[in-house]
């Protein structure tokens, strides 16, 4: 117990909590956005439990057929990363109850977690046989590498601003005032970070390697049944607990779940107002942006800092 | 990439609060108005012709019997049922719907999880969309069939009256294979022909210009078919699918192009005598009408030595003596009887039965006996001043047979029939060659679209100046002394009473009397029996007058059958079908006969 | 386009042509003048487009005819040569080393038709069709029909009746119909 | 029935050889190893399908049922014209996603195989692959005449007539071809018959296998794959 000196047991209750909570409000969240979405392009879209159906429609598959080992493992990281990601990272600021497992120098772990269900995806479908699959994980990998570069940055400076690698330190510095928040204190550093958001997204403009209609389907296309399941159940957990860092980073976290609704939706909407009138990158394309636009406000954030 | 195009899709995000375009309840969308939906056929209309199915590409309709359509003149019965597993829904079938009956509706959903469902017969098997008003319909100018009638030359009035010339040309070539070609091929009219002659067939042949082999096709069912070609009562005609687009088929004048194209000499050698070994039996047939000759062409065929005992003096019977030469040339007829006699027939003429030969004789000496003697007597009206009266068939007989007839400058004719045409036309063309002007008054009871004669007839008779006055009903053959003076009429108000028996109810207020030096009567003929004699007339079975005979015309007598007109009323057609129909039942007592000897 | 059919016509022995628009002319030429010709509209006409290589089945002439179609882009003008082949021989001269895209429509002749082009490339693979071992399907003896099915099936229970012969059952089914 | 040449009789049937590249053979890796490959058995997995009951408890079954009905992923797979017809669905005019249809690019992650017209007999061998993959259970739908009984293909040299003949099909829609609305008329009716419980496509196909796979061979003459490659 001295590693983790505020660690108890009921802990792990707490963060059940909020990862259910996470996953239905994840669930609700993005087929309200899909609606929006869909207003945009003038339809009536999903209804809003239609992400729940899919759900239970594909665990309630009768076969399902495997690849090896890794192929099973695949979502099973691809969860980890998003449940790791959201496990590691406070969710409501000062409640006891979900504040998850947060410790000193847990930024780089949550950094970590952002891409390990990549990198889970990434040996899972290469073992899937799928000859398309691997030049989806391959396409996807560079292009989340380039767009994580800027947030690295941000997150440099933001580590160099505050002294801290500890998230909930970082929160705790953004209190009291609203003028508080990094997005005000560190400007450059917050830009550089929100191009990575919307880089790594898997909304259009940068979604070409999740695209269905580039590579099919990209990484996940030989996922089916309860694999595939899983996969959906990271797609809308993953986003959300994305959104948590960057809310915790530069937004100044969120208090209650209230807040962390609205905030959480307001980020996502970010992405969203860009993606669903932007037309699709190609990789090399997206990758010339970040290099070209992201990696110099992040340098620049540092210098700055 | 310019700024603008960055920022220029956010206006998209307008639509975000407008109603969107997605239409709300695709379930119940109408298609347009004239779409190509699923099939309506409305089963009043609906012949049965099976011209859809015959038209479809893709093979998608069969002709199916459904129940509660029977089979009719001008109905086959048969329905279309479509496959909506071939149908691709090009409107070609209610395109060419000689009636019209087959029409789309604007419905296009059906779904069914049994693949066999999607078979169905439009107006039959119920569906949602059978009263749907809208739907493509076949536009009313466009016709996939041509519907009016080849042209065909004729004599016009003012040249015809004076003469006996044949009136029509007939079709020349070019014009049968056009008029054929209107022609679909349906066969409805093959029931209604009384000798089911094989029409679309040789109907096809004309159109494919092959008139030799449309000969022979006519030969098989017809040994008549040049004089049908010309007065055949075209009973087809009024069953012919085409009707519904607009004129019939004219495959009486189709037919004629047929025998008039092939070359006289070239008969012989198109109807040849089968080779069949001679059986060594006899069958003698009385009377040289169609009914007989066709008897006799068949029996001949079959190898049997026939024989054909003829009162006149020419064979034809009814066709030479009855119809005028205007409408059935002679040397026609003359040719006709010699593709017959080139069987092997042999035409006894002026043996009247009863007079040279008697019955009893020609029952011992033949296999069997045919009788087939026309109805030669006229039928008087029996009103007073009738004995002076002339009988319309007696003196066509007599005008044929070159007999001076007296002519009037004033005839009435009592009747609505063929005959009443045909006597008021003669003494018509008579008049005007001795007076230079036609004066024929014809009266009949019925009104004039209830004529019994054939429109073409009527509209014919008074082109050439015959007056006709309908629905009047003779009183009275006006004499002065012995001299017919006029005929006395009375306007008829019903002819049948509520029971439908004939007891004709007139106007007595409303009277004419139509001068006339001579009065006709054509209101019908009989049979002479008188050539049975009494022995026999008193064996047979009667039927009201007719002598009975069952379904193949075989009359009580083992060895006689009856045909023609004496059995089934005055028509050259019927009169051949009996033939062929006798000639079987002959045929078969007469094998039977064979077999039994050996 | 009339003043190149006559600069040919001296040298070589053109058809009558048939003109078909004012700039779509059809003319048939001998099959060992075809090259030559093709060559001369290619480098000195400007004809630098191969619009089409097709086919006809005249079965009955046995012969098969090749539709060469080129195309004057510049001066829009469309001409095509015909050449009859034997049908029993059936070989035509390839024509892929003048236009690349020959080699395409000669493989599908090959498998259509079953016309060869010796020294075409890959003449003789698969094109469209895949395990065929009947006749090429576009020759005129190949019967489409008869062939469907005969590998197909229908969906049974498909009856049809014929008006007259139903009508003959149905109403006069003891007549003696015909002298046959 | 139009009349048909009875003296035209197609090959009697010889066996189409495997290609080349596709014979078991021996290869010699770059470091001089000798190896035997057989691709057929080598690009593909071979598990036979099989018959997958129906879940324990009938409340569970006809839950899922339920889902199953609101959740249809179809592949988005256009063999022939109605791929077309397809489109205004995915799009603003009609939105079929607001009943819960989507399409999917994969057939790993599609349930329904919409069989969009006519299939000639190569695009008949495709067909009948992405459909094996497809996860249990799964549905066909048939669109147009063509599936039904062959259509304006009926006497096509290299058109197949029947679908039902190849795989087990769930619902017919009429025309040609269907427009969306019946389309979308078609995919209510699937719903409808998958939430009775009666869309057991996939359990007749195991069941049924054997024959299956003589019709199917009976025409795909190159049968260049495994049995059963899902």
């Amino acid at each position: 117990m001295t590693a983790f000196p505020n660690f108890e047991w009921v802990q792990i209750a707490y963060a059940l909590l909020t990862l259910f909570i996470v996953i239905n409000y994840g669930m609700v969240m993005t087929a309200v956005v899909r609606k929006i979405g869909a207003r945009v392009g003038g339809r009536y879209g999903i209804p809003v439990w239609q992400n729940y159906v899919d759900l239970l429609k594909n665990i309630a598959l009768r076969s399902k057929i495997s690849h090896g080992v890794m192929y099973y493992l695949g979502p099973v990281f691809r969860l980890t990363g998003g449940v790791g990601l959201l496990m590691f990272v406070p969710t409501i600021y000062g409640s006891e109850w979900h504040q998850n497992f947060s410790y000193a120098g847990d930024l780089i772990l949550a950094l970590y977690f952002v891409f390990f269900g990549t990198l889970g995806m990434a040996l899972g479908a290469g073992e899937s046989g799928h000859p398309h699959s691997a030049i989806g994980v391959s396409r996807g990998l560079a292009q989340v590498t380039m767009a994580e570069l800027p947030l690295a940055l941000g997150v440099f400076a933001l580590s160099l601003q505050y002294q801290t690698l500890d998230i909930t330190e970082i929160v705790a510095a953004q209190q009291g005032s609203i003028f508080n928040w990094t997005v005000f204190t560190n400007p450059l550093a917050t830009v550089a970070a929100m191009v990575a958001f919307v880089g790594t997204m898997m909304r259009s403009p940068f979604d070409v390697a999740m695209a269905p209609q580039e590579i099919p389907i990209g990484p996940p296309t030989e996922y089916h049944s309860s694999y595939l399941a899983l996969m959906q159940t990271n797609r809308v957990l993953f986003p959300v607990a994305k959104t948590v860092i960057y809310m915790n980073l530069f937004f100044g976290g969120a208090t209650s779940w209230a807040e962390f609704a609205i905030k959480v939706f307001c980020l996502y909407m970010i992405s969203v107002v860009i993606g669903v009138v932007h037309p699709r990158f190609r990789v090399e394309q997206s990758i010339r942006f970040f290099l070209k636009w992201g990696l110099p406000i992040g340098v620049l954030s540092i210098l700055v800092v | 990439m310019s700024l603008r195009d960055v920022l220029s899709p956010f206006t998209a995000w307008k639509h975000v609060i407008n109603d969107p375009v997605t239409i709300k309840d695709p379930f119940n969308r109408p298609g347009a108005d004239r779409y190509r939906g699923f099939h309506q056929n409305d089963m009043d209309k609906c012949i049965g012709c099976g011209s859809c199915e015959e038209i479809c590409q893709n093979a998608a309709i069969d002709m199916v019997p459904v129940e509660g359509q029977e089979a009719g003149p001008g109905d086959s019965g048969l329905r279309p049922m479509i496959d909506y597993g071939r149908c691709c829904w090009c409107a070609l079938c209610v395109d060419v719907c000689m009636t019209g009956s087959l029409t789309m509706s604007n419905e296009y959903t059906w779904v069914d999880s049994d693949p066999d469902a999607f078979r169905f017969v439009p107006g039959v098997d119920g569906k949602s969309w059978d009263l749907e008003p809208k739907g493509y319909q076949r536009e009313d100018t466009r016709r996939l069939t041509g519907t009016t009638r080849a042209p065909m030359g004729e004599l016009a009035p003012e040249d015809r009256i004076g003469n006996f010339c044949e009136i029509v040309d007939g079709f020349t070539p070019e014009q049968a294979v056009i008029e054929a070609d209107r022609c679909v091929e349906c066969g409805l009219c093959v029931a209604t022909c009384p000798a089911h002659m094989d029409i679309p067939d040789y109907i096809a042949k004309v159109r494919d210009g092959d008139f030799e082999g449309g000969l022979q096709l006519l030969y098989e069912t017809n040994p008549f078919s040049q004089a049908c070609g010309r007065i055949c009562t075209h009973k087809c005609e009024t069953t012919c699918a085409a009707m519904h687009e607009g004129d019939a088929i004219a495959i009486r004048w189709l037919k004629r192009a047929i025998t008039d194209s092939v070359d006289k000499d070239r008969y012989f050698d198109l109807i040849q005598k089968p080779d069949v070994p001679e059986t060594g039996q006899s069958v003698a047939v009385i009377g040289a009408g169609p009914a007989g000759l066709t008897t006799a062409f068949d029996l001949a065929r079959k190898g049997h030595k026939v024989v054909v005992f003829e009162a006149l003096d020419k064979p034809g019977g009814m066709m030479r003596y009855g119809i005028p030469e205007y409408r059935l040339p002679y040397d026609v007829l003359d040719h006709e009887i010699s593709v017959i006699e080139a069987m092997g027939v042999e035409i006894r003429c002026n043996m009247r039965v009863g007079h040279e030969i008697s019955m009893e004789q020609l029952a011992k000496a033949y296999d069997a006996v045919v009788l087939s003697i026309g109805l030669h007597q006229g039928r008087s009206t029996r009103v007073p001043g009738s004995d002076k009266a002339e009988a319309a068939i007696d003196l066509l007989r007599r005008i044929t047979a070159g007999v001076e007839v007296p002519v009037p400058e004033q005839v009435a004719v009592i009747g609505g029939g063929n005959v009443a045409m045909d006597i008021a036309r003669s003494m018509a063309r008579l008049q005007k060659i001795k007076y230079g002007r036609v004066g024929v008054t014809v009266t009949a009871l019925e009104d004039l679209d209830r004529f019994l004669a054939d429109r073409e007839e009527i509209e014919e008779a008074q082109e050439e100046g015959c007056v006709i006055y309908p629905a009047r009903g003779p009183q009275e053959i006006v004499l002065d002394g012995e001299t017919v003076m006029g005929l006395r009429t009375w306007k008829v108000q019903a002819i049948f009473d509520d029971q439908g028996r004939f007891a004709p109810k007139y106007d007595e207020a409303d009277e004419m009397i139509h001068p006339a030096g001579m009065v006709v009567e054509a209101i019908g003929q009989m049979a002479d029996i008188s050539l049975l004699g009494e022995a026999l007339t008193e064996k047979l079975e009667w039927n009201r007058g007719r002598i009975m005979i069952d379904s193949t015309g075989q009359t009580s007598e083992p060895w006689l059958w009856a045909a023609g007109d004496a059995v089934s009323g005055p028509d050259v057609i019927h009169a051949v079908a009996d033939g062929h129909r006798v000639a079987v039942s002959v045929g078969k007592m007469l094998a039977a006969k064979r077999e039994k000897v050996q | 386009m009339r003043h190149i059919l006559y600069r040919l016509k001296d040298r070589y022995h053109l058809g009558t042509p048939v003109f078909q628009r004012d700039d779509l002319c059809f003319v048939t030429v001998k099959r060992f003048e075809l090259r030559a010709i093709l060559t001369e509209l290619r480098d000195v006409e400007g004809f630098t487009h191969l619009t089409l290589l097709t086919a006809v089945d005249w079965i009955e002439e046995q012969q098969f005819q090749l539709t060469y179609m080129v195309n004057n882009r510049v001066a829009n003008l469309t001409l095509a040569l015909r050449v009859m082949l034997d049908r029993e021989d059936a070989t035509g001269d390839t024509i892929h080393d003048l236009w690349p895209t020959a080699a395409t429509y000669q493989r599908e002749l090959r498998e259509m038709f079953g016309i060869t082009f010796p020294g075409s490339p890959r003449v003789d693979e698969e094109f469209i069709l895949e395990g065929w071992t009947d006749l090429p399907p576009y020759r005129r003896d190949f019967d489409t029909l008869a062939y469907s099915q005969q590998t197909y099936n229908d969906r049974p229970g498909r009856v049809t009746h014929d008006p007259k012969t139903h009508m003959q059952k149905t109403l006069y089914a003891d007549y003696p119909k015909g002298a046959k | 029935m139009k009349d048909v040449d009875d003296k035209f009789l197609k090959n009697p049937d010889t066996e189409v050889p495997l290609r080349e590249e596709l014979r078991p053979r021996k290869v010699t890796t770059p470091d001089g190893q000798e190896i035997d490959i057989d691709p057929l058995r080598d690009y593909f997995c071979e598990a036979k399908p099989k018959v997958h009951p129906k879940a324990y408890s009938k409340i569970v079954e006809d839950f899922y049922n339920w889902a199953r009905a609101n959740s249809l992923w179809i592949l988005g797979f256009g063999t022939g014209c109605g791929a077309i017809e397809m489109r205004p669905l995915m799009t603003p005019r009609f939105d079929a996603y607001r009943y819960g249809i989507q399409w999917r690019p994969t057939p790993r992650q599609a349930n329904l195989l919409v069989i969009s017209g006519y299939l000639s007999v190569k695009t008949l061998k495709r067909a009948i692959r992405a459909y094996e993959q497809m996860p249990q259970p799964k549905y066909v739908m048939g669109l147009g005449s063509c599936t039904i009984n062959g259509g304006m293909y009926w006497d096509s040299y290299n058109t197949i007539k029947r679908l039902d003949d190849y795989l087990p099909v769930d619902m017919y829609v009429a025309g040609c071809m269907p427009r969306p609305e019946a389309l979308l008329h078609g995919f209510m009716e699937l719903k409808r018959v998958i939430k009775e419980g009666k869309g057991e496509g996939a359990n007749l196909y195991a069941e049924n296998f054997d024959q299956y796979k003589a019709n199917q061979k009976a025409v795909i003459r190159d049968w260049d794959m495994p049995d059963y490659n899902w």
